[in-house]
C-alpha cells in the first residue's frame, strides 16, 4: 500500500528534492541560501544536513553563475537542480537560461544535452518587496529548448519536480509563492511522475471553459464554483507545462464549451493568454461562440503590495469574463 | 600580495571606544550630531521591526550595526552628489534628508516610498543586487561629460560584488575615468552565505587592482574612520583622479529582513563576537569617556528619537493611500491607449465597490 | 524645398545619429566598436570623427554595462543612443533592460524617467554565424514600460529613430540586418520624426489583411503582389511599433477584410503574432470568416545558415496561409 | 603594485626567435611537431579566407597569430580534459582531434559542425562571449565531485574579461576550487576595441588577485612558454590546488573575421611591430637556426600542409547537405507534438519542391 502524507505544495517540492538526492546520486542542489539556511521558503530545509555541502550547495550571489556552471554540471554527468530565489532575478542569467542551456543540444546537433532543472518561486499575493512577484514564463515559453511547467497542487508539484529532473532537456519549474503553504493534498512518499506536457482537466463542465495554471488554478476553481450556483456549467483546465503547450487537452475542452477565458497573473500584452487564445482560435475556431478571452495582469510592473489585489485577476473579474463569454 | 598588508583595515576609534588614529577632520560637535543620527536611525529600525511584528507594516531590512558607514558616506557628500543604494541603505538616504516614515512607507507597500524627495539627489532603492552600482557608473559619467564636479556613490552589499554588474561597472568606471565612489557594505553575510563562501579572497578592496583603481579597507563600524576616509575619497574622485573602491567591514546586527532568522546560519559565539564593534554603542562610549556628551544628553537624545520615530510611525500611517487607478500613471511618460483603456476598466471596478480587488496592503 | 536624398536603411539611420548629436548636445553614441570603426554594419561611420570620442563612444565588451550606465547617463541629463551589436546579445542585458530601464519611472513615481533608445540589428536573411540572426521582439513586447520599434523602409528608419531619441521614455528600436542595404528611398535630409505607436497601411486591400512588420513586410508586399495576380486583392500593414500595438488600425483593417495573415520571423510559439491573432479575435471576432493564420519561424532555435532559407517565412508560405484563410 | 613585475611575461624564445629560457621539457621532435601544425593550421587559415572571397564559405574568424597559444594549450591537456573555446579557437580544436575540415564546414553554415567528434572533450564553439567561461567551471566541479583528475581548460578573449560571466567563473571557481584553467588570448584587440578602451589595468593576469588565485603572463607567440607553462598549471590545477588565469599574450596577424576590415582601427606602423612576433616564424627561424629542420624539411611540411588543406576542402565541399527538416531533431530529446506538426509541414514544403526555400546556404 502506497504510503501518503498530507503536505503543503512547500513540502512536496522538499520530499521531492529530498528523494531524487536519495535516489540518484549525480542529483545536487544548488542557489543561494539553499544550504544550511534551507532556502528563504525552507524548500531546502534539512538537505544540507543530509547530504552535505558537496550536494546542497551555497552558491555566490550571482545567477549566471548558478545557471551557466549549472549547464557545465549536467554536461559533466551530474543532475543539476539550481535555485533562482525570486523569478524576478533570473534576467540575470537570461543568456544563459536562453543561448546556452536551451540550445546546447541544438547547437552540438545532439552530441549534447543539458539535464538541467532551475526551479523558481513567482507570482503574487504574498505581499512581497518590489521585483519579487514578477510573472515571466511568457519569456521562457518563447525559447525553443527549453521546457516551462508550473504545479498548482502539492500532488502535482512533487510528480512534475521529479519528472522534471529525469527530463533530458533543461525544464524551468515555476512555484507559485502563495500556494506554496496555502493548502495540504495527500502526497505518496515514494517516487511518482506527473508526466511533463499535458494539462490536467480540473473538473468537467459544458458551458464555458476556464484556462489557469500555477496560482490562478484556485481562482478558476473559485469561479466555477460561484458560477455553478448561478447555474452556469464550466471547466476547469489546469495548462500545468506552458511549454510545450498541451493544446490538444485544450481544444478539445473548447471545442466542447465553444467559449474559453483564459487567466494568468502575468501583464496581459504579450502574456502566455495570447498564445493560447490565438492557437485555440486557430484550432477551434468553427466551434467558438465568443472571443477566447483573456483576465490578466495589467500592462504595468507588477504594483507595490498596496495595490496588488487590485491589479491580480480575482474570482469577480474571472466571473466577469465568464458572463461576458457567455452572452457575447 | 597579502591583502591584509596591501589593504590595511583604516581605524579611529577601535572597537572599545578608544582613539587609535587621526581625527582631526571632524569635531566634537559634529561628532555629538553623528551620535545623535545614530541614535533615531536605530530607534527607527527597531521600531520598524516591531511594527512587521506587530503586522502593521510587511518586510522590511534592517540597517543596524550599519549606520556608521551609511550615514558616513552620506556626510562626505555635497548635496549634489548622487547615491545610488539598495533596499538596506534608508539610513544613509535619511541622512541626506528623506523623511524618517520613508522606510515603514516602503515596508507597508505604498508605491509613494519610491519618489524620494526631489532635494535628495538618490535614486530609489534597488531590490536587484548590484544593479545599481552601473547606474552609479553612468550618472558620474554624465556629470563628467557635463563638466559637473559632481559625483556619484554606489552603495551595496559583500554579496553584490559576486555579480557580473560589480565587475562591469568597476571595470567601465576605471576605462571612462568617470568619478564613480564604490563603497561595499561588506557585513560579512549575504542572507545566509557567510563571506567565506562569497569569494575566496580576503579583502573586497583587493578587487581594486582588477582595474587599476585605488582601493580601500575601512572599519564600517567606526563613523571617525568611514568619515574621514570618505571625505578624502569623495575630494580625490571630484578632483578626476578616477573611481575608488572602499570596503566598509561592518556587520548586521539583526536579520537580513523581518523574513529571515539569522540563527539558523550564524553561530552564537560568533554574533556575540562582531556585536561588540557595533558603531552606536562604540561612538556613545568614546563620547562618554571624553565628556563629549554627558549620560543626561544621551538620554535625551533617545527620547527626542523616541518622538521622532513616534512621528515618523504616524505619519506613515496616515499617509493618504494610492487610489489603485494610479498604477497606470507612471509607465510611460504619456497612457497607451491599451494603458488608457485598463485603466478605464480599473477605474469602474473600484467605482463600483466590487468586493474581489478591494483590500489594500 | 526639401532637401531629399536616395538612402539605403543604414544610411538614414546614420544620418538620424548624425542629426541628432548635430541637433541636441546631450545625445551620444555608445556600444561596441561604434567608434573608429563605425560599426560592424557601419550605422555610426564618420561619426566619432566628427563629434569625438566623448560622444561617439566605444565601450568595453559588456552588454549589461552598456544599458546599465546608459540609465545612468540618461538620469544624468544625457540622451544616449546604445548599441547592442546585435539583439542576440542582449541577453546579457536583460536586467538593466527589463527591471531598470523600463521600470524606472514606475519605481519612482515619475520623478525619474530614462529617455534611453537600444538600437539592434536582428533577424535572418543574412547569413550570420550562430546567434546572430534572432528575432526577439516578442519578449520585450512584454515587458511594461519598453516602447519596441522596427522600421522596414529606410524613410520610417530615420523619422523613428528621431522620435525614438526624442521620447522620454526607453524605446528598443530593432534594425532589421537584411533591409539595411536591400534597396533606396527618398529621405529628408532635415529633420522629421514618424511618430512611435502608430502602423503603416502600406498598400490597401480588400479580401485578406497580411500583417507584418520589420524584415517581413517586404515579403508580404511581394506576396501581395503575386496575390494580386490572381485576382486577390490583399492589405498590407506593417506594424512598426510592436510596443505598445497600434490595434487600431489593426483591427480597422481585420473587420474591412474579415481575414488575416500575420507575417514574423521568430519562432511561432509565444511570438507577437500571438498577442496580435488574441487582440484581433477579441476586436474583430464577428467580422472574421477565418481564423487569424501566422507564418512564422519554426519552433526551433535560428538554424545555421545552410538551411535559414527553409525556416525563414517566404513569400509561397505568406501566399499559402492566405489562400488558407481565403478558403477556409 | 607593479603587475609588469609582479606578472613578468613569461617568454622562452624571444621575438628573434633565440632561446632566452629553459626549454628542458621539451624535445627537438616535438619542437619540429608543433611547427608542423603550426603550417598545417596557417596554410588553412589563409585558405579559409581565400574561400570566403571566393564565395565558397561565409563569415569566417581566422586564428593566424594565435597558433602558439592555441597548440600549447592543447597540447598541455589530457584526452580526458575538457576545453570550451570561442569561435576562434579551431586551431586547438584541430589539434585535439577535429578534423581539418570542419572550421570550413561551420563557415558554410552547415549544422553538422556543432557536432564535434565524440573522442574530443569539447563543447562547439561559443559566440556569445564570455558565456563559455561558466560552462568550463561547471564541467570542472563536476569533475571534482565525481573524483575524476580532469581540468577544464577555458579560452577567450581579452574583451571576453570585461563580460560580467567573466568575473562570475572566476570567483564561482575560487570558491568551490573547481580545477579550472582560464586562459584569455589577449590579442590587444577586441574587434576594433583596443585593450587600453577594455581595461585600465595593465594586464589581465592582475585580475588573479581580486579571486586570490594564480595569475600568470605568458608570451603567447612562444610555443615554448605557452606549452611549458600550461604543462605546469594544468598539473597543479590537476591536483586540486585551485584554479588559474593564465594571460597568453599575443596577436591576431589577420582580421577580426572575413567581415571586419582592421585598417580602419589599427595603425599600420603598430601592425607591423607586432606582427614581427608571430609564432610560426619565430619558432622556425629558432629550428632553422639551430639546424633542427632544414629549409628541405621545411618546404616539405609546406607541401603537406598544402595537400591536407586541399583534401579538408574537398571533404566540407562533398559533406552532404542536413536535410531542411533535421533542423527538428535536436530542439528537446523528443520532438514535441507542435515540432512534429511543424516538421511535417516542412517536409511537405520539402518534397513538394516548393521553390520559396529552396536556396541553401
Ligand atoms: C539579483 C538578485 N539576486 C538575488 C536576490 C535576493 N537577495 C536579496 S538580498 C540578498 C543578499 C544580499 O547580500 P549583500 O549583497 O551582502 O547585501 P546585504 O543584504 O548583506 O546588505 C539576496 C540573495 C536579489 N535581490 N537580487
Ligand atoms: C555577448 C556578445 N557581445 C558581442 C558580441 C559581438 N562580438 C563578437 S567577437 C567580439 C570581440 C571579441 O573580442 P575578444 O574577446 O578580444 O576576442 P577576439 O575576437 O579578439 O578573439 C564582439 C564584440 C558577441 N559575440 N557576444
Ligand atoms: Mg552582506
Ligand atoms: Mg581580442
Amino acid at each position: 500500500m502506497d504510503v501518503v502524507a498530507s503536505l503543503t505544495m512547500i513540502q512536496a517540492i522538499n520530499q521531492a528534492l529530498d528523494l531524487a538526492l536519495a535516489t540518484d546520486e549525480r542529483v545536487m542542489v544548488l542557489g543561494e541560501d539553499v544550504g544550511p539556511n534551507g532556502g528563504v521558503f525552507r524548500a531546502t530545509e534539512g538537505l544540507y544536513e543530509k547530504y552535505g555541502g558537496q550536494r546542497v550547495v551555497d552558491t555566490p550571489l550571482a545567477e549566471s553563475a548558478i545557471v551557466g556552471s549549472a549547464v557545465g554540471l549536467a554536461l559533466g554527468g551530474m543532475r543539476p537542480v539550481a535555485e533562482i530565489q525570486f523569478l524576478g532575478f533570473i534576467f540575470e542569467a537570461m543568456d544563459q537560461m536562453s543561448t546556452q542551456a536551451s540550445r546546447l543540444r541544438f547547437r552540438s546537433q545532439g552530441r549534447h544535452h543539458v539535464p538541467l532543472v532551475v526551479r523558481a518561486p513567482y507570482g503574487g499575493g504574498v505581499r512581497t518587496p518590489e521585483i519579487h512577484s514578477d510573472s515571466l514564463e511568457a519569456l521562457f515559453s518563447h525559447l525553443p529548448g527549453l521546457k516551462v511547467v508550473t504545479p498548482s497542487t502539492p500532488y502535482d508539484a512533487k510528480g512534475m519536480l521529479l519528472a522534471s529532473i529525469r527530463d533530458p532537456d533543461p525544464v524551468l519549474f515555476l512555484e507559485p509563492m502563495r500556494l506554496y503553504r496555502a493548502g495540504r493534498q495527500e502526497v505518496p512518499e515514494a517516487w511518482y511522475e506527473v508526466p511533463l506536457g499535458e494539462a490536467r482537466v480540473v473538473r468537467t463542465g459544458d458551458d464555458v471553459t476556464l484556462i489557469a495554471y500555477g496560482p490562478m488554478v484556485p481562482v478558476a476553481e473559485a469561479a466555477a464554483d460561484s458560477l455553478a450556483s448561478a447555474g452556469i456549467s464550466a471547466e476547469v483546465v489546469d495548462v500545468r507545462t506552458l511549454s510545450p503547450l498541451d493544446l490538444e487537452t485544450l481544444t478539445q475542452s473548447v471545442t466542447k464549451t465553444g467559449r474559453a477565458v483564459i487567466v494568468h497573473e502575468a501583464q496581459r500584452t504579450g502574456g502566455l493568454g495570447a498564445e493560447i487564445a490565438a492557437s485555440l482560435q486557430e484550432r477551434a475556431f468553427l466551434s467558438l461562440e465568443a472571443p477566447i478571452t483573456r483576465v490578466t495582469g495589467y500592462d504595468t510592473p507588477f504594483p507595490m503590495p498596496a495595490l496588488e489585489d487590485w491589479w491580480l485577476p480575482d474570482v469577480e473579474r474571472v466571473k466577469a469574463a465568464a458572463e461576458f463569454v457567455l452572452h457575447y | 600580495m597579502n591583502p591584509l598588508e596591501e589593504f590595511p583595515l583604516i581605524q579611529v576609534l577601535n572597537e572599545e571606544g578608544q582613539l587609535v588614529g587621526d581625527r582631526s577632520q571632524i569635531s566634537d560637535d559634529q561628532l555629538t550630531e553623528f551620535l545623535r543620527w545614530f541614535t533615531v536611525l536605530r530607534t527607527l529600525d527597531q521600531r520598524a521591526w516591531n511594527l512587521q511584528r506587530q503586522g502593521r507594516i510587511g518586510t522590511y531590512p534592517p540597517f543596524s550595526g550599519q549606520e556608521a558607514t551609511q550615514v558616513g558616506v552620506a556626510a562626505a557628500l555635497s548635496p549634489e552628489d548622487w547615491l545610488c543604494g539598495s533596499y538596506r541603505d534608508w539610513a544613509a538616504l535619511i541622512y541626506r534628508g528623506v523623511p524618517l516614515f520613508y522606510p515603514l512607507l516602503s515596508s507597508m507597500g505604498h508605491p509613494a516610498a519610491g519618489y524620494l524627495p526631489d532635494a535628495v539627489q538618490a535614486l530609489p532603492v534597488q531590490v536587484v543586487i548590484a544593479a545599481q552600482i552601473l547606474h552609479a557608473v553612468g550618472l558620474a559619467w554624465a556629470a563628467k561629460l557635463q563638466g559637473q564636479a559632481r559625483v556619484a556613490v554606489s552603495l551595496f552589499g559583500d554579496g553584490a560584488t559576486s555579480q557580473g554588474d560589480f565587475h562591469e561597472a568597476l571595470n567601465l568606471a576605471s576605462v571612462m575615468s568617470a568619478p564613480t565612489v564604490f563603497v561595499c557594505q561588506n557585513n560579512r553575510w549575504a542572507i545566509s552565505v557567510p563571506i567565506e563562501r562569497q569569494m575566496h579572497s580576503q579583502t573586497v578592496a583587493q578587487r581594486a587592482v582588477a582595474y587599476n583603481i585605488e582601493g580601500l579597507r575601512v572599519d564600517g563600524n567606526d563613523i571617525l574612520a568611514v568619515y574621514q576616509t570618505m571625505k578624502r575619497v569623495v575630494e580625490r574622485v571630484r578632483a578626476g583622479q578616477g573611481p575608488v573602491l572602499v570596503e566598509a567591514v561592518t556587520y548586521r546586527l539583526g536579520a537580513h529582513t523581518t523574513a529571515d532568522d539569522p540563527t539558523r546560519y550564524r553561530p552564537r559565539d560568533l554574533d556575540e563576537r562582531l556585536r561588540q564593534g557595533e558603531p552606536l554603542a562604540r561612538l556613545r562610549r568614546y563620547l562618554l569617556a571624553h565628556g563629549i556628551v554627558s549620560d543626561e544628553e544621551v538620554a535625551q537624545m533617545e527620547e527626542e528619537a523616541k518622538a521622532l520615530v513616534d512621528e515618523a510611525v504616524r505619519q506613515a500611517e496616515a499617509f493618504p493611500p494610492s487610489p489603485p487607478e494610479s498604477v497606470f500613471d507612471h509607465v510611460y511618460g504619456e497612457l497607451t491607449p491599451q494603458l488608457r483603456e485598463q485603466r478605464a476598466e480599473m477605474a469602474r471596478r473600484v467605482s463600483s465597490g466590487e468586493p474581489g480587488g478591494g483590500r489594500r496592503g
